[in-house]
């Protein structure tokens, strides 16, 4: 997808425009994919919004992690942080999801827990807790999900390595006949 | 009564018969036989000749490189023109595929571009040594007749060695459908070259037509005996 | 744990042989090769196959194996089958220490075996750094046939009485200290299962 | 070597006096229970004995008797131990002072 | 009554048999069990489009032996939590009375009309071919089989962990819930052979039945229904799938046996199949007529009736077998409710319907023992039909208590009725 | 002879395992010890011709009443030794103690002393009942035979009564531990009611088993 | 790209309260989630019985335990038999597949994705395509949505006769299992045939298909609907029409509509409470709109109808498929587009061109633009997403996959709270979580 074309579709349908401007937060729709960029400190306010308006359901929670990256399509006005925190929605009477990402500090990696509101998130909050080390403040149990509770570090930061170790082979060393000739 | 209804249904199993295939990893003498097997299948690999005895690998790690698991590891080396190894310039001259990461995926066959590496259709071995697991060059070369070299700790039967193309040939054709059914590749050593794997069929009209009547038998077989 | 004789010392495989102990431990071998219970130890895809060979395709049955143990000290072959998370290594090893002498492990897939495709921080890269393993079956997951295969490759040994004479002597799994090269040149030793 | 009457008496005697002393010195509920059947045995034991001595079968229905009121007295003792011990796993016999007005 | 070699004085050829016997019903079992345990699997087997074992020996035959040497060689572990006395006793206690219990059962014998009534002449003695004739025989198979209980629970106790622990307590509940229904069910065969001697049991059988074709077995004498009671009853009590809770593999491990290796383990599962071979002999006994049948010439008459009873047990061994093959397992409080409030109540009043039609009557002297009418059909429908009344009075109460029970549960849970009814509106 | 040897292996048993009840810490192995003193029990019977009995004891006493106890320690996880060392009252052990084995003394002195001694011990402790009362163990019919014609017979109403007594003990036992609300964690309190008759059914388990017999 | 940023209308504080209570109001069983350290648990777990006042006992069900479908570990506090409290505890089989996603080409990608829920790996292969396709924004030929659509539809049948061999093996039906594996086997062969693998298949890429179906597909996957029926009828005597079996999963496990709802609970979980919510239906994707099917909805939210749900989806997914092969189109089986498609191999031989294209699609793979996508479907358990972020190279920047299984496995303290130990099984069976995905 060229630059241009992504841009012409980014234009949202007037109908789309009124249904994301209610939340009062920026937002972006690509094709059928609707984007808002709640800021951090309003993330719960504007999730009790979403709730209210008829996104039934918390789909997903999950993070990235943008160490020295450009945020694809990301709002010009929106600092951008290291890490950023993307909850999928879903409404049964739309028929439609809704994506929210918010930017989250490298200095202070801390959100508040949507638990509350949409009780579904508890695993999927552990679970970036404990692959990014983002901490959601509320949430009742955030312990480490996936790795052992005495784990180091957070494997899906793009600081933590991937951690190979070589593959056995039998002559790799061996020399080849030219340089053995 | 449906406390008893189970009672009848297993019963009616026994005389079924039975639907296992008496495979005894090759120790069972007469009655041990294997389900037979489907052309595509992943199996390990053979590394294939030119039917002039000339090894096709021409060592440009194009496999290594695709492979999810990393587990081929290729060294090219010039041909000396003398004693030349492949037709090519290089040929491989290390070349080794280690069965404890393979996960028989084949991207190597299909991006290897002289049809070097191909599967067989084995897929009845075990090691009871790390060692074993890691093939070597030797060990997955075909032998002059093009038949690949059967390791102690392979279950080998009469006719497996063929078909060791098979997922080649099927994904040949690049997901286009025109060039369904043209030999996209050289011969192999011992069977020269393969008819083409037909899918939708070379000739696209007809195979339409064959497919419509072939529904709409199904169809009035399928009212015969409705479902469900 | 509780206090576990060792076989090898308590056991007759200690006694020299004669006359009597030699058809014996022929005996003993053939009902071991014969009724090799499996533990039921699924971890992820190969464990699918597993139950799958148990299947009426397949039918591990024949083998005096349809028995799987729930609990590990009836068993006497431990299938892993599949990947073995960092956080589940202690737990295998637990089992396998839970498990009687004799025990057998047979290594299923290649991610038990040597990590597969997943060469990362969570899996550890083959399950013979935890506990001695005596057949590798390969294949990603392998067939109900590539088990099968490693199976009667694993009762062959069995009878044979080769594993436990060689488990005896290196104090290891299947004969393993592999000196591990790569094509970068650096090369490491990665210790493979002894038995501690 | 015959075995008279007198050799089950001096038995139950002595089996009566064990479950006597038990049910004295021990204080877990249920081992008191146990006690008392093993008294009640004692008594079964010479009620054969007498049975036997006196060729009549009274004595046997005797046995009978206790064996039911046993089990009824079991199931009743056991009932209020079930009680008792809900509340405190280690409960002793002295706990079932709460019960005091 | 008893057998008759021990009716004057005991010499040492009465010892020498009857420990001849012993050691010889010991084999059967033993025997017996190890083809029981491969038929077990050979059948479910089949049952499921399997081959099922067959490495070891012909036809996988000797696949009991192999699992029994491997046990025995395999090395044998006392968990340190464990109290090591009573785990060491525990698998002895539940193998003792399987065997015990089959003592009492008659193999074989001519019981045929003008037969010898089940004897036989072994060394010049005539006796029985059963190991004891007990007279209270039926009686000491309920007692074993309240003892086998023990070697369960204590085996769950001791090993000092909490799956056996939760298979122990199960155990001790199952039992004694269906040690009655299996009592009261047994009680309605007592009533009709009017006799606890295993042996005086099969011999009321023996005789021609309804127009001759028809055997005087108990099934049908007692009208089925203790029959099928027992058969349940029996099931629970083995353990058997659908009722295996106590060892409930995908629940609670192996229950009492989880902790068990090697040779003790193995005492275990010989019990349990020994059980299972011990009760279906029972079971054939009791309501089959035991060794019962005619006898064709060719053999000797009681060689006929080992023929009977072997093949009227390995109809009862399938039937256990193809349980496991068509049941799924009940959970373990539904057993219960099929225990208390179906098996016993039905078993009870069954044996009240039989005891009405057995007082109703007329003995030989054409007197019955209690007289309503001067006609016996009529004198029978009497107490059949106060019989039936007290069923059906029965079964109104205990149909109205156990609604109310459940409504009052419902109300209690609250939650599930809520949540059913809201699915309901939807 | 064989009378005697049997007499004295049980009899040991039954000493044995009454004195294993009374000494050992751990419940289960004292309901363990009870259950070798019953079937010592049982094994007596049978050497005084009372086979009936001697299975019933075993039915009941080992089948249902030690695995009902067996059972409250299990259900309940009370089998926790228990500290003998404690004495709630001073010298209540040496008193009770004290007291068992004076009472064997008495009972014993009784039986030895009151009569000639040896064979005739007993009978001169009871004296000897008339003809009319005694009713004559007959060798040639079994004890169950007998044993029912007297308890249906001269004893109906005890058997009624005792009857009735089971019921009332059953009734008792079920209202007893019916409607227990158990002190479950406060934060499932609210929602869980049901579970209390699991364990209430099962008590009632052992009082319906006794009707049968 | 637009952005607008209106006036702020935030929710007072007295709204997010009243939402908080109202929310967590629907989860009248909260209390029954067991909030406890591993550790800590593990050492209560090693004392035989507590000694508080409450006499509940820790017991730690798993990783290896036979009924719990794989390493899922579950904590109970019993009492007596009756679960009071429970946590699940997942991770014994994380495989940091997302994190090997980072490191793989989006070539290479589908052979990671394919292992995460083994028992339906064409599903994950299909999300992780999807979202590609979407950030590529390439068309793919009807053929290959076809295709990929009966395959799926093939998978899902196996993956539901999985459940009901799992299933039968936890309630005690020995022969369901065995039953269950004969049928799942003949879907596998099929497979085999045309992917060459039974599982883990590596077969819906990028752009399409790997291979075409094999000649005479037709009649093996009419054989194949043709085989099933009668099977499915044992199984309804075998088990729906069981007394028995009725008795162990009705009212066992109850899930309500708001419990369901809140927990975020998607699949045979969601539909079993009576909302009838499929993305195929209500989402469509590849060609769902073309045929003609129906969603099973359940009414009581219990263990029986998550069971009934799926056997009657393997109903429906016969008769999708049936459709499949009578529409099935002709033509191309993948995008014929130079980027993500290799070049036919006849093509290699004739022209350099080609053989370049194919060194360079083989060695470096092929360049996604930059760009964030998330994709869902209607995997047997559940919502299967997929989201990707692209930053411009031939790798993911990052590959997250919403597993269906790892969401609904918070539902289970939930449903097992009051009930018995054989409840928590059947609860867990008809929960059907696949741990490889979970974990992933």
């Amino acid at each position: 997808m060229t630059a241009e074309t992504e841009a012409a579709e980014m234009q949202p349908a007037e109908t789309q425009r009124e249904d994301l401007q209610r939340y009062g937060v920026p937002y972006a729709a690509h094709g059928e994919q609707k984007v808002i960029f709640p800021h951090r400190d309003m993330w719960l306010q504007t999730a009790v919004a979403l709730l209210q308006d008829g996104w039934n359901m918390c789909l997903d929670v999950t993070a990235v992690d943008y160490l020295d990256k450009k945020h694809p399509a990301l709002p010009s006005d929106i600092p951008a942080e290291r890490f950023e925190v993307v909850a999928t929605f879903i409404s049964y009477e739309r028929k439609e999801r809704l994506r929210a990402r918010i930017q989250v500090p490298e200095a202070d990696p801390t959100i508040g827990s949507l638990y509350t509101i949409y009780p579904g998130s508890d695993y999927l909050e552990r679970e970036v807790y404990d692959m990014f080390g983002i901490n959601f403040e509320g949430h009742p149990d955030l312990s480490r999900i996936l790795m052992p509770e005495n784990w180091q570090g957070h494997p899906l930061r793009k600081d933590y390595a991937v951690g190979s170790i070589p593959v056995q082979f039998k002559n790799s060393r061996q020399d080849s006949p030219k340089e053995g000739a | 009564m449906g406390y008893l209804g189970g009672f009848p249904v297993t019963l009616k199993k026994w005389f079924e018969g039975v639907n296992t295939k008496n495979y005894r990893g090759g120790k069972g003498g007469k009655s041990d036989v294997k389900a037979p097997k489907p052309e595509r299948l992943h199996g390990r690999h053979v590394l294939n000749k030119y039917e002039d005895g000339m090894e096709k690998c021409i060592g440009c790690e194009l496999c290594a490189g695709v492979c999810p698991a990393n587990c081929i590891y290729v060294r090219g080396a010039e041909n000396s023109p003398q004693d030349p190894v492949s037709p090519g310039e290089r040929y491989g001259f290390v070349y080794e595929i280690n069965y404890l990461r393979c996960i028989h995926c084949d991207l190597c066959v299909e991006a290897c571009p002289t049809q070097a590496i191909t599967e067989s259709k084995l897929f009845e071995f075990s090691f009871t040594n790390r060692d074993d697991a890691i093939y070597t060059k030797d060990e997955l070369l075909v032998d002059d007749e093009g038949k690949p070299k059967q390791l102690p700790w392979e279950d080998w039967r009469d006719g497996e060695d063929e078909h060791t193309s098979g997922w080649m040939r099927a994904t040949a054709p690049g997901g286009d459908a025109s060039y369904e059914g043209k030999v996209g590749w050289s011969g192999e050593l011992g069977y020269g070259v393969r008819e083409p794997e037909i899918g939708q069929s070379v000739d696209l009209k007809a195979s339409l037509r064959a497919k419509q009547s072939r529904i709409s038998q199904d169809q009035s077989s399928q009212e015969e005996t409705p479902h469900g | 744990m509780g206090v576990v004789h060792n076989v090898a010392e308590d056991g007759f495989e200690g006694l020299q042989h004669n006359f009597v102990t030699a058809p014996l431990e022929k005996l003993v071998n053939w009902s071991r090769a014969r009724s090799s219970w499996p533990a039921t130890f699924g971890l992820a895809c190969c464990a699918i196959e597993m139950m799958a060979t148990g299947g009426s395709h397949y039918d591990l049955a024949r083998f005096g194996m349809e028995v799987f143990r729930a609990s590990p000290r009836q068993a006497d072959v431990m299938i892993v089958a599949g990947r073995v998370s960092q956080k589940m290594a202690p737990v295998l090893r637990q089992i396998y220490d839970q498990m009687m002498e004799p025990k057998w492990v047979i290594s299923m897939g290649v991610c038990a075996s040597s990590g597969g495709m997943f060469n990362n921080y969570a899996i550890v890269q083959g399950v013979d750094q935890i506990v001695p393993v005596d057949v590798y079956a390969p294949g990603c997951p392998p067939g109900p046939e590539t088990l099968l295969h490693a199976i009667t490759t694993l009762h062959t040994q069995i009878e044979n009485g080769e594993l436990l004479r060689r488990r005896e002597e290196t104090g290891a799994g299947a004969n393993i200290t592999v000196e591990q090269l790569d094509g970068q040149g650096q090369s490491q030793m990665v210790e493979l299962g002894s038995r501690t | 070597m015959e075995v008279t009457e007198t050799w089950y008496l001096v038995l139950s005697a002595v089996l009566f006096s064990i479950g006597l002393i038990g049910l004295l010195v021990r204080r877990n509920p249920l081992v008191m229970f146990m006690c008392v059947e093993l008294m009640l045995n004692a008594v079964n034991i010479s009620f054969v004995a007498f049975s036997g001595a006196f060729n009549d079968i009274a004595g046997q229905s005797a046995v009978f008797f206790v064996l039911v009121v046993a089990a009824a007295e079991v199931v009743v003792g056991l009932s209020l131990v079930v009680m008792l011990m809900r509340y405190r796993a280690s409960a002793t016999i002295d706990d079932l002072s709460v019960l005091k007005g | 009554m008893g057998d008759p070699y021990l009716s004057d004085g005991v010499d040492l050829g009465d010892v020498l048999l009857a420990a001849g016997k012993a050691v010889f019903a010991f084999t059967v079992l033993l025997v017996a069990v190890m083809l029981m345990v491969w038929f077990e699997r050979k059948v479910v087997s089949r049952l499921q489009n399997r081959i099922g074992p067959n490495i070891a020996g012909p036809f996988g035959l000797f696949q009991t032996l192999a699992d029994g040497i491997k046990l025995f060689f395999k090395e044998d572990v006392i968990p340190t939590k464990a109290d090591r006395f009573v785990f060491q006793l525990a698998p002895y206690l539940s193998l003792i009375p399987a065997f015990l219990t089959f003592t009492i059962v008659p193999l074989a014998g001519d019981f045929s009309p003008g037969g010898s009534e089940g004897r036989v002449v072994i060394f010049g003695r005539e006796t029985f071919m059963q190991v004891a004739d007990v007279p209270v025989g039926i009686l000491l198979f309920l007692a074993m089989s309240s003892l086998a209980v023990y070697g369960v629970m204590l085996a769950g106790w001791a090993s000092g962990s909490k799956y056996p622990l939760l298979g122990s307590v199960r155990a001790s509940a199952q039992a004694i819930s269906y040690e009655a229904a299996l009592g009261l069910s047994l009680a309605s065969v007592l009533l009709l052979s009017g006799s606890l001697s295993t042996n005086a049991i099969v011999q009321v059988q023996a005789g021609e039945g309804f127009l001759g074709v028809v055997p005087n077995w108990n099934v049908i004498v007692s009208g089925f229904v203790p029959f099928i009671v027992f058969l349940i009853a029996g099931t629970a009590e083995l353990n058997r799938p659908p009722f295996d809770f106590v060892e409930a593999e995908q629940e609670i491990v192996g229950g009492y046996h989880t902790e068990y290796s090697s040779i003790r383990f193995s005492l275990f599962f010989l019990a349990e199949f020994m059980n299972v071979v011990t009760l279906s002999a029972i079971m054939v006994t009791l309501f089959f007529g035991g060794p019962a049948g005619p006898a064709f010439g060719l053999l000797p008459g009681w060689v006929w009736g080992f023929i009977w009873f072997f093949s009227k047990l390995i109809v009862f061994l399938f039937l256990f077998v193809w349980f496991r093959a068509a049941l799924p397992r009940l959970r373990y409080d539904q057993l219960m409710d099929l225990g208390w409030k179906v098996l016993i109540p039905l078993s009870l009043v069954w044996l009240l319907i039989l005891a009405g039609i057995r007082l109703a009557q007329p003995d030989e002297n054409g007197v019955s023992l209690l007289q309503v009418s001067d006609n016996p059909t009529i004198n029978t429908a009497y107490f059949l039909g106060a019989a039936l009344s007290v069923f059906a009075l029965g079964a109104l109460l205990l149909m109205v208590a156990s609604k109310n029970a459940r409504d009052d549960r419902l109300k209690s849970m609250g939650l599930k009725a809520v949540a059913i009814e809201s699915a309901e509106v939807n | 002879m064989v009378d005697a040897s049997v007499f004295i292996v049980s009899a040991a048993i039954i000493i044995l395992g009454a004195l294993g009840v009374i000494l050992s810490k751990n419940p289960v192995r004292a309901a363990l010890s009870l259950v070798a003193s019953f079937f010592g029990v049982a094994v007596l019977f049978v050497l005084q011709e009372a086979h009936f009995l001697s299975l019933v004891q075993v039915v009941v006493y080992g089948g249902a009443i030690v695995v009902l106890f067996l059972f409250v320690i299990m259900l309940l996880g009370v089998d926790k030794a228990e500290n003998l060392r404690i004495e709630p009252l001073v010298g209540q052990r040496y008193a009770g103690v004290l007291a068992g084995v004076g009472f064997c003394a008495i009972i014993c002195a009784g039986l030895f002393l009151s009569g000639p001694g040896g064979e005739d011990g007993a009978v001169a402790l009871t004296g000897t009942p008339t003809q009319e009362q005694a009713r004559i163990i007959d060798a040639t019919t079994p004890d169950i035979n007998q044993l029912a014609t007297d308890l249906f017979g001269r004893n109906v109403l005890a058997f009624e009564a005792t009857a009735l007594l089971l019921t009332i003990a059953t009734v008792g036992a079920v209202v007893l531990v019916k409607n227990q609300k158990k002190p479950v964690p406060a934060s499932v309190a609210a929602h869980s009611a049901a579970d209390s008759e699991n364990s209430s059914e099962n008590t009632e388990l052992d009082a319906e088993n006794e009707v049968d017999e | 790209m637009s952005l607008q940023t209106p006036e702020k209308q935030s929710p007072n504080t007295q709204q997010i309260e009243n939402a908080l209570t109202q929310q967590l109001d629907l989860l009248p069983r909260r209390d029954a989630v067991l909030r406890m350290s591993e550790v800590r648990a593990a050492e209560v777990a090693d004392q035989p019985v507590s000694d508080d006042d409450d006499q509940t006992m820790m017991m730690n069900m798993g990783p290896a335990h036979p009924s719990t479908h794989g390493v899922l570990r579950l904590m109970l506090e019993l009492d007596g038999e009756t679960v009071v409290r429970s946590k699940p505890v997942v991770g014994y089989l994380h495989t940091g597949m997302e994190k090997t996603a980072e490191t793989l080409t989006y070539l290479q990608g589908p052979t990671n994705v394919t292992r995460m829920d083994y028992a339906s790996p064409l599903f994950n292969e299909l999300v992780f395509s999807l979202a590609v396709e979407d950030l590529i924004g390439i068309e793919i030929p009807p053929r290959a949505v076809w295709i990929r659509m009966m395959m799926t539809e093939l998978n899902r049948i196996a993956s539901h006769l999985l459940f009901m061999a799992t299933n039968g093996m936890d309630l005690g039906a020995v022969s369901m299992m065995i039953y269950g594996w004969r049928e799942r086997e003949q879907v596998l062969r099929f497979f085999q045939k045309v992917t060459g693998l039974r599982m883990n298949h590596n077969y819906i890429r990028p752009g399409g298909v790997a291979a075409d179906l094999p000649d005479g597909w037709e009649q093996d996957v009419i054989d194949l609907l043709d085989m099933l029926p009668p099977r499915l009828e044992e199984y309804d005597i075998l088990m729906t029409g069981q007394p028995i079996w009725r008795d162990r999963l009705q009212g066992v496990g109850v899930l309500t509509q708001a419990e369901a709802q809140a927990l975020s609970t998607t699949g045979p979980l969601l539909r079993s409470t009576g909302i009838s919510w499929d993305l195929r239906k209500d989402m469509p994707y590849l060609a769902y709109d073309d045929v003609d099917f129906d969603v099973i909805v359940g009414s009581y939210g219990d263990s029986f109808d998550r069971y009934a749900i799926r056997l009657n989806e393997i109903r429906e997914s016969m008769r999708i498929v049936r459709q499949c092969v009578e529409k099935m189109p002709v033509g191309d089986y993948k995008a014929q587009d130079k980027k993500v498609t290799p070049p036919p191999r006849t093509r290699i031989d004739e022209s350099m061109e080609a053989l370049i294209h194919h060194f360079k699609i083989f060695t470096e793979g092929y360049k996604v633009p930059e760009g964030e996508t998330y994709i869902g479907i209607e995997s047997p358990r559940g919502e299967l997403g997929c989201y990707i972020v692209s930053d411009g190279s031939a790798k993911p920047y990052r590959m997250h996959i919403r597993g269906p299984s790892f969401v609904n496995l918070q539902v289970m303290p939930h449903m097992m709270a009051n009930g018995l130990i054989a409840d928590a099984v059947v609860v867990i069976s008809s929960v059907d979580p696949v741990l490889g995905e979970v974990d992933r």
